[in-house]
């Protein structure tokens, strides 16, 4: 028997496949397809301190191997969530891991401070790299200091597990790393979408309604790999990977990179099973390569 | 039977090919259906299509629960519907299905249908539960051209049949807008359930608020998921943005912020 | 008649499709495939100051709509190039314009220099992002400072059109636009390639000898097209675009975002034949939507 | 006959399935082939596959320039591979050919071939063409098991033809390099020519530098392009990295840096 669980930061995970913020809403859609109670964990989509709308249609552009999108954290905020969305999914046989966002410090500490009463939830990944907000989002995770700050601060209010999602759209992840481990990161997410454009050249207008959105898919998995490798040799923080796993063979590179668990995003669009399978795929790995806990495989990349 | 959805393979029974730009695929289930709704759609896997990343949205056409097959009528776009219109019996193609809300049943018996383009999809679908709810809807459908008009005798099963086309070589001249039942000064329909291009669906919505006549409007907005996850699809409704894959398609004009 | 012409820093080009450095050699193996004379321009091979032998194999990955390389910079040296490479390519009827890489500020200006020389090159293309040379390279275009520093350096020993190309690993490329603007560009060149990583699932290794290496094709596209256009609201100065231009339909996306010409990498290797296919495409849609000069494309995107 | 290389279109004459991980395409050119010499490859462009983005190289089997048809002979490894095992008489398939160098032409008749794996496919054709240099060279195959040994009539019209199975179920037991003529103290052959994978090949060069014996590989690194521009497939050689695609695939072993 495989031992597929994994400890990350303190928290035990059944397995080490979750699924991304924002590609599964809260769940509750994927238990018409699956038994959700089989996954790692689950991290719902990002909640802010207010009712966003989000940004005008179209938000989504599909490109090779891969799509934009510019949904601009639409969500009820974080009074619905608690009161609405919470109840609802909190006896989940699986760990909910609530993505955080906002626009100010004030906002990411206010979210965490509530979210931080719910019982249920022992973990938030704090989302400083949405490409698709005018304030903050993304700008938080692209400079060193900020990342520190906000981290720091939610870091005060939030005692259960802080992760902290970073965006690629940087120089160097590894100092954005560091910035957010000096913070009080205790894990780290990697990656969000990369920032991108597509045009529609018959009507010779952009295809999305902000222009630019975040792009993720299979064609962003080797700057992911990389960043999560990059990361993995830099700081000795535990990482989640995503970014264009759409299979066990992808989940299990990013684990060969550095990761402790994968998030399994866009994917789900196309296969809302996946995740399972992904599962169901590593375990199959692990039996092939007479490998007994898939936390051997942590960061194993055999580079001599 | 149970409102569900189902991620399953479905066997080609037959590619029937309408004219050069449309073509109905009929599929088979691998087990009984549920209960499908008219204006309810499915998300195709359009696999070996390299530029094809994403499930492709398309109305269900018709559905014979006796036989366990539906039909899809697919109007070839880009890429990803050139490789459906390859499909040849026996091949397999995996659907999301059923999907989205539907069209709601009339309390009149005064109804139209009105179709434009591949917007005709859901409405031979729509005809037939009508009929089963004795309901005998006028059914106006626009085409481009007298080549492209298609399936005419399915649909005078259900009702009686007007149509446009763009250059005038069969039915009235025009687009569906420019028929003359819409030119009379009182409107025969006290229910209108339309589905086409946005511009001409704005275009009966306008007719239909001017008559003060009910109507509802299936969306095509584009997808990633299709059942209400990503949050890609939304329109503006007067709740703010909605998903049209699992508020819409259909949504009544009331509803939109349409002007 | 479409008039496919444009003039960028002085310097007129017969149509906007010119090839990317490293995937076109120095323009003789495609002689066998068409007639390079059509073309805009040709961006040779980097040239460095010394031979270099380049990385190791495996210098390349197959990825979801794209490739990883780490070729390296190989080649036999400026030398090499003035006395064996030069003469048999001076004459061709198309821009030859030399991509200028190095390690040091001394090489690059070193290298500049000799061509500076050479009569026919109207034009070099300094490569301060190449992802796969452990000094210099990338480490130029990715600091404001140093970027600026090594522009203005052989801007001083340089006289004909200077183009600076710019890696997209940045947190701000209007950044490093500037700051390549700064130093003296005349043209920049966005972009190279994204660094990347592969690994072998079953081996637990990575595919390439040098582990990480630079994603190209069209996988990259949406980022290349988003930082064009960034670089185009930006500043005043000619771009020229690529980044997983595969046919005409890529290359015009490319000039509503504010290219005035384009590059064809990658996809030479798939269809050696493929820039000349996408001058024709050009011409097509210019007629097809009426357009005269193919320089009222340039940023033509309608974004009101 | 000029050396010239072309992108071309061939038609799928037919595909023959040797045995489940092996099958051979035969493929008519639309004008006459250039000439074409043994142990030069072709890039081929598979089409309608989303995981296979660049072309992929296969050597040239065989060439029949009167009826202007060549053969490739592919070993099924991954997606690229199983697309094309799906192609079917009709169809066709751009290829970028002839590419590389070739072998050279031995200067005695003492000639082994020796081939494992999906290595043999450009075996066929020297043998072919040493025959009509009057040359009758002797052939060692290697395959995994019985049920994939194939086309040894084919090989046996141009010479002697020696056979190793990995698990003994035809000719001797092991790989090539366990074949008892090896054994001997004295090699029979002048010349060696062999392919397969990167360990057969060492292990074959070693045993011709033990016996003093010019030996020829043919060298299967990964590519990007095939005609020399990218620099991705180089090997390091006596004079620095050189190309595969261009001054290879075939290498005389005392211009490589095997140890
Ligand atoms: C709920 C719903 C139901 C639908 N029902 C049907 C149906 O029954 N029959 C049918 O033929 N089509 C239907 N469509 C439209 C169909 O999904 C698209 O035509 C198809 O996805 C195009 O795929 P493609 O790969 O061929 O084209 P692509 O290469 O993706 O696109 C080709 C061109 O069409 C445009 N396009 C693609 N999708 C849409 C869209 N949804 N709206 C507007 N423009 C678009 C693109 O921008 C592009 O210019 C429906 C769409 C939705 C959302
Ligand atoms: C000059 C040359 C001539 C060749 N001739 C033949 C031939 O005649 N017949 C034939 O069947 N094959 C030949 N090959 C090998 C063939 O090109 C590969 O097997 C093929 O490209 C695999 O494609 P795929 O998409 O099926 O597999 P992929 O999905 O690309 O790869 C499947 C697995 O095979 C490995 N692989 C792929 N290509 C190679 C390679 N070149 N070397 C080592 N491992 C590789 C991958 O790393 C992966 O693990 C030749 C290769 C070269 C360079
Ligand atoms: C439609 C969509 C919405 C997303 N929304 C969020 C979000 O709310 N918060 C967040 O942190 N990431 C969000 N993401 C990013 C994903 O969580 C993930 O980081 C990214 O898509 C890369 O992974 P993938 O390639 O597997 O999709 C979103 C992605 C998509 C495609
Ligand atoms: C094999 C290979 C070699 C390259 N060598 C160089 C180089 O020497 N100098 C350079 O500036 N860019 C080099 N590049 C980058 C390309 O010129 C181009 O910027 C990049 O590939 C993105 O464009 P594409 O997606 O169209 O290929 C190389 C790219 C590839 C794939
Ligand atoms: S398409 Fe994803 S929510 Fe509607
Ligand atoms: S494969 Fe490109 S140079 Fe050999």
């Amino acid at each position: 028997m495989s031992d597929l669980s994994v400890n990350i930061a303190g928290l035990l995970f059944k397995n080490p496949v979750t699924t991304a913020s924002g590609t599964f809403g809260y769940g509750d859609e994927f238990r018409e397809f699956m038994d959700v109670g089989r996954l790692g964990g689950i991290f719902v989509k990002a909640v802010t301190g207010k009712n966003r709308d989000g940004n005008a249609y179209p938000r989504m552009a599909e490109t090779a191997s891969g799509m934009l999108n510019s949904v601009g954290l639409q969500n009820k905020g974080v009074d619905h969530f608690c009161r609405e969305i919470y109840p609802g999914i909190k006896n989940l046989n699986t760990h909910i891991v609530v993505n955080v966002s906002g626009s100010t410090v004030e906002e990411y500490v206010e979210v965490a401070g509530r979210i931080n009463e719910l019982e249920k939830i022992p973990a938030i990944e704090l989302n400083i790299s949405c490409p698709n907000v005018k304030f903050g989002g993304m700008a938080f995770g692209t400079v060193t200091g900020m990342a520190t700050e906000v981290t720091a601060a939610v870091r005060k209010v939030y005692k259960k597990v802080l992760m902290v999602k970073l965006s690629p759209n940087v120089t160097s992840i590894t100092d954005l790393a560091k910035a957010v481990v000096d913070g009080g990161a205790d894990v780290i997410t990697l990656i969000n979408t990369l920032l991108g454009m597509a045009i529609d050249a018959e009507r010779q207008r952009p295809i999305l309604s902000t222009i630019t959105g975040g792009l993720s898919g299979p064609a962003i998995k080797p700057i992911a790999l990389r960043m999560v490798w990059q990361v993995h040799k830099a700081v000795h923080t535990p990482i989640i990977g995503l970014g264009g796993i759409m299979n066990a063979t992808d989940a299990i590179e990013f684990m060969l990179a550095g990761a402790s668990a994968i998030q399994v995003g866009t994917a789900n669009f196309i296969d809302p099973a996946v995740s399972l399978k992904i599962v169901d795929g590593i375990e199959a790995y692990m039996e092939n390569h007479k490998i007994k806990a898939v936390t051997d495989l942590v960061g194993a990349l055999r580079t001599e | 039977m149970e409102v569900k959805k189902l991620v399953q393979d479905l066997q080609v029974v037959q590619s029937i090919c309408l004219n050069k730009r449309h073509f109905i695929l009929e599929l088979l289930a691998p087990e009984k259906f549920p209960l499908i709704l008219p204006g309810q759609f499915s998300q195709a896997l359009v696999k070996d299509s390299p530029s094809t990343f994403l499930r492709r949205p398309f109305s269900i056409h018709s559905v014979d629960y006796g036989k366990n097959t539906l039909r899809l009528l697919i109007q070839i776009k880009g890429e990803g519907t050139l490789h459906l219109s390859r499909l040849k019996e026996g091949d397999s193609l995996n659907l999301i299905y059923p999907l989205g809300n539907s069209f709601s049943l009339p309390n009149t018996k005064d109804v139209l249908l009105v179709g434009g383009g591949c917007g005709v999809a859901p409405l031979l679908f729509m005809a037939q539960f009508l009929n089963q709810n004795n309901i005998h809807p006028a059914i106006l459908l626009g085409f481009r051209t007298k080549e492209e008009v298609s399936e005419i005798d399915e649909y005078s099963k259900f009702g009686k049949v007007m149509i446009t086309t763009e250059d005038g070589t069969e039915g009235e001249k025009g687009r569906v807008i420019d028929h003359s039942i819409f030119a009379r000064q009182r409107l025969d329909f006290r229910k209108i359930y339309c589905c086409g291009p946005d511009a001409m669906m704005k275009a009966v919505a306008k007719i239909a608020r001017m008559h003060k006549t009910d109507c509802e409007v299936s969306l095509e907005n584009t997808m990633a998921c299709g059942f209400g996850v990503c949050l890609c699809c939304v329109t503006p409704t007067n709740k703010g943005n909605e998903r049209v894959c699992v508020e819409g398609p259909v949504f009544n004009i009331n509803r939109l912020t349409w002007t």
